[in-house]
């Protein structure tokens, strides 16, 4: 089938109905970090975790590996995916946007507050 | 009657729960931020409002995605604050304003928004860190009726459909067959961006142009569709249409009690604005 | 593209989960009823469509009243069919037609449809009693979208907002980018109730001419609100929403491939149609 | 708070915000006979069960009693409340019209025959 070419904006994924899709199990993994048995769960045993859920290969190696860019390419929606970052592996929006954006945490906060100017 | 005596839109940004807890408000980073409150604690102090409807979204607490909605509004007796794996605090739970939110759900309904009721209702950052701002001993003197916007899976619903909605709770607040004042807030934006190679985005100008037209133009964000709302705010800014709910609620001009703007926080040009019907 | 083949509309009686069960299809008592199925049998067979989008209500099986929706669509890789309480035996799991329920989903939220999505579901007899008396070996040739309207908890999205989210989705299918034969089926109704000091009571005249607008005057039954539906069908035999929904997907005239109605089975009016676009 | 008349239709009670409030315990008692280990917890203890969800003097005494009105007086929705009688307590749809309308099983099922007339 071929559907109509979607419209992309450079460097800002859309968490839209393919995204939901591909990364339901993913997602529902990362819902389920609101409770902290199960954050200590998945990190007693991350692959374990994940395989209980159901996650592909392609999701638990973009787990293991955090790589975010990769996580949100296998359907991570953000919301879901700060759950992990934030309550699990202990990182903040600007460790995660430094990940994403290839440069130093520092430069990154710096970049934030140059948009202040 | 019921009344709208306020609307109060602020940014909701994660780390400022972090914030409050460890009582940073006088840091130098979160100062800017946190300045923006005594004013407003002066407002609430001489309006005494009884009731807030609170426009937000849930970021993955009370819905998940094998039931998504576009709308929700709470009617439940006590809206709960817990654990949301952001590993933000939680807080007392908020009283539920149930005639009220039963008699705006009633008439939303009535009014064609097909919304999801809540009789039991978990409300994350995006609900108590507006409450925990403008009231920050946590005691909270009002009740409250949470109505909650889809921003996590597009397409969301337009700018256009979130002011209407707006215009529809005005309304059955105006309706209202109890004496009540009432604030509501907008929570979320403005611009900012968590993923993809352009995390860290913010839109200083957009973001100034659309608080101004909060006052002046109350419907010049409408004109943009989801996807416009990314390009210019950031994946996460489309939480202006939060704002966007409350400011459709009151019908007639409104003057700026308050206004502040800051960049940034966490990754967030935060804003807070407190608005009166004239 | 997608092209709607037909409409099938019929009573859901939960009592027909266990006539199906013990095979009593020939029983005197049942007989009238299945008796309308070898016609469309016969058409299934003939026109062989490759998906169902199945327009009915749950009875409080995927969901209750902590998240009451007004309008949910399934768009999960599998519906399920579970013990729902009433005793009535579970079938074979129903594929889901992922692409089509997507493609809705989003087209009916860009036209203010304030969907819930559901990427898991279960389906109660609403869904599959049609299903079973299409399709009475219960290996199903097609896949399925869910589409399920309130007709729990009052106000209901009214008659005629229905009728609208049916020429949305009609509008939908038309749209979707793929060779697909669509049958849209309306389950529930016609005029029953269930409870109160009016139970039983069933009005055979309303029945009849709602059965006729269906052919003859589509919009017919949207000058109705819910209580006014409530007074002249029965509590329950507001469930012909569900028809008005599936009417609506086709915006033009449809002829009367079968038709049957027969009072009573349980405490239902009967009523089976199967409509074909001219 | 003075609040307008309500429309009322005899013999038709709506189940409308007032009653889902009222009933929430209720129904979800009842939502959780989806379950038959929920059922069988239920028969084992009805006042027990009852009072694990919370229902109140009203509502335990309406379940006690097979007072299906008072069931739907006291907050029940008939879609919840069926799970109840069908799934709990064997009764079909002639049973709980009969016990509703005062009169029995067979003479329901003339009315109904009769509504076909
Ligand atoms: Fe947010
Ligand atoms: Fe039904």
């Amino acid at each position: 089938m071929t559907r109509p070419q979607k419209r992309t904006i450079p460097g800002a994924p859309i968490f839209d109905s393919d995204a939901a899709r591909r990364g339901y199990a993913l997602n529902k993994m990362c819902y389920s970090f609101n409770s902290k048995a199960n954050r200590d769960e998945f990190v007693s045993d991350e692959v374990a975790y994940c395989k209980k859920f159901g996650l592909d290969e392609a999701q638990i190696k973009a787990i293991t590996t955090r790589d975010v860019l990769g996580l949100i390419s296998v359907g991570g929606g953000v919301y879901f995916l700060g759950k992990l970052a934030g309550g699990v592996l202990g990182l903040d929006m600007q460790d995660i946007g430094a990940l994403q954006t290839g440069v130093t945490k520092e430069e990154f906060k710096a970049k934030l507050v140059a948009a202040g100017h | 009657m019921a009344k709208i005596v306020g609307i109060m839109t602020t940014s909701h940004v994660p780390a400022l729960g972090r914030a409050i807890h460890l009582n940073l408000q006088q840091d130098p980073y979160w100062k800017p931020f946190f300045d923006g409150f005594p004013p407003i604690h002066e407002w609430l102090e001489r309006v005494k409002p009884d009731i807030v409807v609170s426009c937000y979204n849930d970021h993955g607490l009370n819905f998940f995605l094998d039931k998504q909605p576009t709308f929700a509004i709470g009617t439940a007796p006590e809206l709960i604050s817990t654990d949301e794996g952001w590993g933000i605090p939680s807080m007392p739970s908020f009283p539920g304003a149930e005639d009220l939110a039963w008699h705006i759900r009633d008439s939303l309904i009535r009014d064609d928004f097909d919304m999801l009721t809540c009789q039991e209702m978990l409300v994350d950052h995006a609900f108590t860190l507006p409450m925990a701002l403008m009231w920050p001993d946590q005691k909270w003197p009002v009740k409250s009726v949470p109505v909650c916007v889809n921003t996590v899976l597009f397409p969301l619903p337009s700018a256009r459909r979130c002011f209407k909605m707006g215009e529809a709770i005005g309304r059955a607040i105006a309706s209202f067959p109890e004496d009540a004042k009432v604030l509501v807030v907008g929570s979320g934006g403005l611009s900012h961006q968590l993923e993809g190679e352009r995390a860290g985005f913010i839109n200083k100008e957009f973001d100034l142009k659309f608080m101004d037209s909060m006052v002046n133009d109350p419907q010049w964000a409408t004109q943009f569709s989801d996807l416009d709302l990314v390009e210019k705010t950031g994946n996460e800014g489309v939480e202006l249409l939060n704002w966007l709910v409350a400011r459709g609620t009151v019908a007639g001009p409104v003057k700026v009690v308050h206004s502040s703007f800051h960049i940034p926080i966490s990754n967030t040009a935060a804003a807070t604005m407190l608005l009166e019907p004239v």
